[in-house]
């Protein structure tokens, strides 16, 4: 959850400091990702039996990752922005992970 | 209203300065995603499900998509968010051509994707795989195929929408650029704009293997 | 609205210039961006819609007198349930406390002029209004009767009512109150005066600020899955539709999954509002300060985690019923660490027992009741006989009305002086606390009993044996109804009659007890800074009407 | 029997007990905690009233032991709670392997039953007392719930499956069933009686009953009209998987996953045949949704669990011509044949009958926890 962070001091009334990427770096992303792409449709084109699907969601969060990190700056960002998201995808997780409990334990009836 | 600094004109004024504003923006930007996510993250859910449940029926389905729009979109995608950082990074080397160029860039990207995203649709709806009373599919599978399209086009419409909304800030923030009101002194909207447009990058991100190379083997 | 505007000359305590005589007209409200005038709006329009909503209940207890349906067609009064339950939850008491007295108070106490951001504020309020415009066309075309849980496969195939046009109108204050949310967790980050640390905030903030977060990220599952059900509707086929294989409790799930955590964004604001009056008319800072903040957001958490206690019987895995059973008694833990704060907050205190206390002990009590008879609920064999009976009625009465509601009413008069300026009539105020507190138990307790006997909900017409006891509630909630119409009168009544408050009536600590009353638009002089802790209360505030 | 003003319910199931001393344990234990809470609240406001506009209360420091013996003490009666709770809630819904099954079927806005003799009532529902019931209920349309308040029992009955519940009356007598899901316009109306008689009455009422054949007479007719058998036949090499003796099984799917056929197996099977695929068959079976209505359904069902106890003698699928009661299959109770007080000890199909309530056709398609293997499905 969003727990505030209770040793945050005083509102900062700062300015922040504007952390400048590099367009190197915003290259070099924008190619790792177009690879990452190209990669996922060749993966999908190889039969891992039950490992296409794994493979290719963990391209895709690599790629997102990627985002995140760079072209979202939160590398850079406040621990507040770190928190905020992992809280959202932590939120997803858990509508995912307690559905899921139901839906793959309903035949079981070993009780 | 304290008045103890020189007034920028971009400055609200329930804010004491620059810097408190531009924070909050981003806060609240962030805090916005949230919500995105939470928007994305139920259709992701029923997609999981139902394609656990009924992997056959997607995997013929997702057999009707053309995957080499959806690599071309993909990458047209990519490239926009790429412009989109760019154009942060020019803001804020008050670099107000390049600022302008890479606005408008992302803005013909962006509606680059929407238009070919419009060939499939039409490209389905032709092959009767719109779902409800156009749907014609003929297959065993058919109620699951069905299925699998009201997935993809409740996922890919919602995305859609969020481009369209896209495309409409961006517009805006051309505009802006235009009139050279960026600086690395107040580059927020540009820098808040560009989460969002990440944000969209990102949802396609997953989209794109989840519904076009759905056992493509 | 020019209405609200007070007459100065002849009493000088009443601040010269403040938000309200600043700009008159009826665009200076419309188009205002001061949090303080849009908590009005919303003021205004939630107590349109609690009379709405309150109307149709008493058209249905007025059915539910005789076991016979003869008042209303059956279809008549599915719509009134609908409306009644969709009304009074997603356009009163949604927005009542985060947006009404959030919106006016919170920046205040935060020591700032304003919320980040003004527009989205201004902006959260007219997709409320058109939200609401929704939900009244839908009434005069005749209604909804699906329910307020809208379940499937009925909203999509078999209701011929109007579902979408309800569904957008829920779609769209789903969004006023996530802009609302937003803003306040901004505002709550960024906003703060100087020395304004996290610990000496009031509670009312940390309670204001779980709230933003489960409208942040429980509120767009439902604006999504109402959706599905739209879209459902309009193509004859979707997700849930078993014909192609989707399941009617994948709706549940994801309904409850925003609905569950819904019912902390009406409680938690209450308990805040509790903790501010309490501490208040104690003069003491609350027992357990920490604890207190902390299992705000430790309700705000575990209530995303509790969801298919809804779902007992509905059809999911027993395991996961188990799982989900656990996760209710939990989350009823912080709720007790709050009681009990409360109440020994109020051990060797300085205790004045005015309305808006007798409000707040009423929450207590009520929502004790109310949350013990969740643990029923959330007792996985229990469950099974009062599912969808009246004891559930009952149940969320008691939380919703007796706890929301009494605490809404709570906060109204303790911030009504600031508000306005003036004072309420404390006499009528008391006769109104206690005949709603009356009317309440009468109205709602009955229920439980009716509940455990068996009579379901959502019924229009009844077994005799079941008559007596809903003859008490109707009776209950008629003597609600007066003492819920009592407070209309007597507000308006003070707006021009009542007496100066003062910038500090109660003595009460907390920066919005520091500016005038009303306040000035930029809500103080000077931007303060903050060196006391929360609840310091001093000698010298007295408090000018004990 | 119903008093003008009862305040509390009848009590005539085995359960019905377990529950409402449930109900007391909650109510003494929330009921001592509000009195305590209550009364102390009402003490402070009165003894620490205040005495002066200007009072300030003392400080003291605040015990962190009372803070936290008050965040863990009440986990102790919760636990009780909780763990109580579930043991009721496991026996509620797992029915006893003996039980006498009733077929339900909900629609808006009634109740339909057929018992396994073959006679079926609407909004009536007659039981033996002191036998155990399972009641089989699927629904027409939309979510419906069959609930008998004086037994305590409550169950959604969906539009996709079969839920099942059960219960065993201890007490004779008229006890009301309600419609306990909101389902449309005439939800109140949606109501009925079950009525729980002594084994001798039951046994007459049978009789007497108008009965169309038995459930799995009835089957057999449609196995025919459908043309099932043209696949499903005993001949080797025939299209499809024989059925004899299935159900209650586990068979193997394709991909490797196995499954128990329970009832929201076969009901599958009929309804979506696609969504699995016996091991060594083709997927050819066509779908049946739209051509069998529930009623049909659970008589197909019961018919392909009758061929189940064929092995044990007594063909049950003797065809019933005349499709009345006096032809009905020898297997089945039949009615008026000499009351023993046993009942119908053999039921067709009444196999160690799986509990359909949790796996769920069309959509847990997973049956018996296959889930995880049936993704090693796709090529
Ligand atoms: C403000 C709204 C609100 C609140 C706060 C709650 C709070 C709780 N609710 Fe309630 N609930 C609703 C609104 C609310 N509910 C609504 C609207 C419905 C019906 C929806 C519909 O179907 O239409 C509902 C339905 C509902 C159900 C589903 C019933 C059914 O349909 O079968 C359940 C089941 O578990 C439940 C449980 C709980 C629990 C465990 C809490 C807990 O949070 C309560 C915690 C509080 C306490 C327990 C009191 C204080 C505690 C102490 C003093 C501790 C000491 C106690 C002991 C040691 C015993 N609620
Ligand atoms: C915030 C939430 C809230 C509030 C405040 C209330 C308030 C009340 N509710 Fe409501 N109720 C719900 C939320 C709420 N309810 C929900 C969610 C449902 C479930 C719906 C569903 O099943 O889908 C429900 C269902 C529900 C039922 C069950 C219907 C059924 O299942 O068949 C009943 C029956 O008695 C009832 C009664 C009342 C009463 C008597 C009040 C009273 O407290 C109201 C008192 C208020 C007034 C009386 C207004 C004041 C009146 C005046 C000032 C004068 C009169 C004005 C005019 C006539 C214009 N409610
Ligand atoms: C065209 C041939 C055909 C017809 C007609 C047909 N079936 Fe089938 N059925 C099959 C085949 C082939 C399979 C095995 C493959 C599968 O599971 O789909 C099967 C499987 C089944 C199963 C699962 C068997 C098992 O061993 O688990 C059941 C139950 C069933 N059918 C019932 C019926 C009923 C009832 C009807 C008529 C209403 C019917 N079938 C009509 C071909 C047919
Ligand atoms: Cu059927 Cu309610
Ligand atoms: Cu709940």
């Amino acid at each position: 959850m969003n727990v505030a962070d209770p040793t945050e001091e005083l509102v900062s009334h700062k300015d922040p400091q504007h952390h400048i990427t590099s367009p190197a770096t915003y290259y070099l992303i924008f190619g790792v990702l177009l690879i990452l792409t190209a990669v996922t449709v060749g993966v999908a084109f190889v039969d891992l039996g039950r490992m296409n699907t794994p493979v290719a969601l963990a391209i895709a969060m690599s790629k997102a990752t990627l985002v995140i990190l760079y072209f979202m700056h939160v590398r850079h960002s406040t621990r507040l922005t770190w928190v905020i998201l992992i809280a959202s995808f932590m939120t997803v997780g858990i509508l995912f992970v307690l559905t899921l409990a139901d839906y793959l334990t309903r035949g079981l009836l070993t009780y | 209203m304290s008045d103890t600094q020189p007034h920028h004109p971009a400055l609200k004024h329930h804010f004491e300065d620059l810097g408190q504003q531009h924070e909050a923006s981003t806060l609240g930007m962030w805090a916005f995603l949230t919500t995105e996510i939470m928007f994305f993250g139920p259709l992701f859910f029923a997609y999981a499900l139902y394609r656990s449940q009924y992997s056959e029926a997607f995997v013929e389905a997702s057999h009707h998509q053309n995957w080499k729009l959806g690599v071309t979109n993909t990458a047209v995608l990519i490239f926009s968010s790429l412009t989109v950082a760019m154009s942060v990074y020019f803001a804020q080397k008050n670099r107000h051509k390049a600022l302008v160029v890479a606005l408008a860039l992302t803005l013909v990207l962006g509606i680059a994707f929407l238009g070919i995203k419009a060939i499939e649709y039409h490209e389905h709806f032709e092959e009767g795989l719109f779902p409800g009373s156009h749907f014609t599919y003929k297959s065993p599978l058919a109620p699951r195929v069905q299925m699998f399209f009201v997935l993809y086009f409740v996922m890919t419409g919602l995305h859609a929408v969020h481009m369209i909304v896209g495309i409409g800030i961006f517009t805006w923030l051309l505009i802006r650029a235009r009139r050279k009101e960026f600086s690395l002194e107040y580059y927020g909207p540009v820098e808040v704009s560009g989460l969002y447009w990440h944000f969209v990058d990102i949802v396609w991100i997953f989209l794109f293997p989840l519904l076009y190379l759905v056992g493509r083997h | 609205m020019t209405t609200a505007v007070i007459d100065v000359p002849e009493i000088p305590e009443v601040e010269k210039t403040n938000y309200l005589n600043q700009e008159f007209g009826v665009m200076s409200w419309l188009l205002t961006q001061d949090h303080k005038r849009i908590g009005i709006l919303y003021l205004l329009s939630v107590t349109v819609m609690f009379l709405l909503g309150g109307f149709f209940a008493v058209l249905m207890r007025l059915e539910l007198v005789t076991p016979a349906g003869d008042l209303f067609s059956s279809d008549t009064y599915n719509k009134l349930f609908t409306l009644h339950g969709l009304v009074m939850i997603f356009f009163f008491l949604i927005p009542s406390i985060p947006a009404v007295l959030g919106n006016f108070i919170l920046p205040i106490m935060l020591g700032a002029r304003d919320l980040a951001f003004p527009k989205l504020n201004l902006l959260s309020w007219y997709l409320y209004m058109i939200g609401t415009a929704f939900s009244l066309v839908v009434v005069l075309l005749g209604g909804v009767d699906t329910g307020w849980t809208f379940y499937t496969p009925f909203s999509t195939s078999f209701s011929n009512t109007h579902v979408v046009l309800m569904i957008i109108g829920a779609f769209v204050a789903g969004f006023s109150s996530i802009l609302t949310g937003f803003n306040f967790i901004v505002t709550i980050h960024r906003m703060r005066a100087p020395g304004l640390t996290w610990f000496r905030l009031p509670l009312f903030v940390w309670a204001m600020y779980a709230t933003s977060i489960i409208m942040l990220l429980g509120t767009p599952v439902i604006a999504i899955t109402l959706s599905l059900v739209a879209i459902e509707r309009l193509l004859h086929v979707g997700i849930f539709d078993p014909a192609i294989g989707g399941d009617p409790l994948l709706f549940q799930h994801l309904f409850w999954f925003y609905s569950h955590p819904a019912v902390y964004i009406m409680i938690l604001p209450a308990m805040g509002v509790t903790s501010e009056v309490i501490a208040a008319f104690t003069r003491r800072r609350i027992f357990g300060y920490k604890f207190v903040a902390f299992s705000s957001l430790a309700i705000a958490f575990l209530g995303f985690l509790v969801w298919a206690h809804h779902m007992f019987v509905a059809g999911i895995s027993v395991y996961s019923a188990m799982i989900f059973s656990l996760l209710s008694f939990l989350v009823a833990i912080p709720s007790a660490v709050k009681v009990f704060n409360w109440t020994a907050t109020l051990y060797k205190g300085s205790i004045s027992i005015q309305t808006p206390m007798l409000f707040a002990l009423g929450f207590i009590g009520l929502f004790l009741i109310g949350g013990m008879t969740g643990l029923f609920l959330a007792t996985m064999g229990l469950d099974i006989h009062v599912h969808d009976t009246y004891f559930i009625v009952a149940h969320f009465h008691y939380v919703m009305v007796g706890g929301s509601v009494m605490a809404y009413f709570a906060g109204i008069h303790y911030w009504w002086p600031k508000i306005t300026g003036r004072m309420y009539p404390e006499w009528w105020a008391r006769v109104s606390a206690v005949l709603i507190f009356t009317g309440f138990n009468l109205t709602f307790f009955p229920q439980f009993i009716l509940g455990y006997l068996g009579m379901p909900r959502r019924y229009h017409a009844y077994s005799p044996e079941f008559q007596i006891l809903n003859v008490m509630s109707s009776a209950g909630a008629s003597i609600l109804a007066i003492g819920y119409a009592l407070p209309m009168i007597y507000f308006a009544w003070s707006l021009k009659f009542g007496k100066a408050a003062g910038n500090n009536p109660w003595g009460a600590a907390g920066l919005e007890w520091q500016t005038t009353s009303p306040p000035p638009t930029e809500n103080f002089h000077t931007t303060p800074v903050v060196t006391w802790e929360a609840y310091e209360y001093r000698p010298e505030w007295g408090g000018s009407n004990v | 029997m119903i008093d003008d003003f009862p305040l509390f319910p009848e009590s005539a199931s085995t359960v019905s007990g377990s529950v409402d001393a449930l109900y007391f344990f909650l109510i003494a234990v929330c009921g001592f905690v509000s009195l305590v809470v209550i009364i102390l609240i009402i003490f402070f406001a009165v003894r620490y009233r205040r005495t002066a506009d200007n009072q300030i209360p003392v400080e003291y420091k605040e015990p962190k032991a009372l803070e936290i013996g008050w965040i863990i003490a009440p986990l102790f009666p919760m636990m009780i709670m909780f763990l109580w709770g579930a043991k009721v809630y496991f026996t509620i819904a797992r029915p006893p392997d003996n039980a006498l099954e009733v077929y339900a079927t909900a629609r808006q806005w009634m109740w339909k039953f057929q018992h396994v003799g073959g006679q079926s009532e609407i909004n009536e529902l007659h039981v033996p007392v002191n036998r155990a019931v399972k009641v089989l209920a699927a629904s027409e349309d939309v979510i419906h719930d069959f609930y008998v308040p004086a037994f305590r029992v409550k169950t959604d009955v969906l539009p996709n499956r079969y839920s099942t519940t059960w219960f065993q009356a201890t007490k004779t007598g008229r006890y009301h069933l309600f419609c306990a899901e909101y389902c449309g316009t005439q939800h109140s109306g949606m109501i009925g009686w079950v009525t729980v008689m002594e084994p001798a009455a039951y046994q007459q009422w049978l009789a007497g009953g108008v009965t169309e054949g038995t459930p799995g007479a009835l089957g057999k007719v449609l196995f025919e009209k459908y043309a099932c058998n043209s696949c499903h036949n005993a001949e080797s090499g025939s299209r499809g998987p024989a059925l004899d003796g299935v159900f209650g099984k586990p068979v193997s799917l394709r991909g490797g996953a196995i499954v128990r056929r329970d009832e929201n197996y076969l009901r599958e099977s009929i309804l979506n045949p696609q969504a699995k695929i016996v091991e060594g068959f083709e997927p050819i079976m066509p779908t049946f949704k739209g051509q069998v209505n529930e009623a049909e359904l659970i008589q197909l069902i019961a018919y392909i669990k009758s061929l189940g106890a064929s092995t044990e003698g007594g063909g049950p699928a003797t065809p019933a011509k005349g499709v009345d009661g006096a032809t009905a299959p020898a297997a089945t109770a039949q009615p008026g044949s000499a009351a023993s007080p046993s009942l119908p000890a053999v039921q067709p199909g009444v196999a160690p009958a799986p509990d359909a309530r949790g796996s769920a056709s069309g959509v847990g398609t997973e049956g018996s926890g296959s889930s995880v293997v049936r993704e090693a499905k796709r090529p």
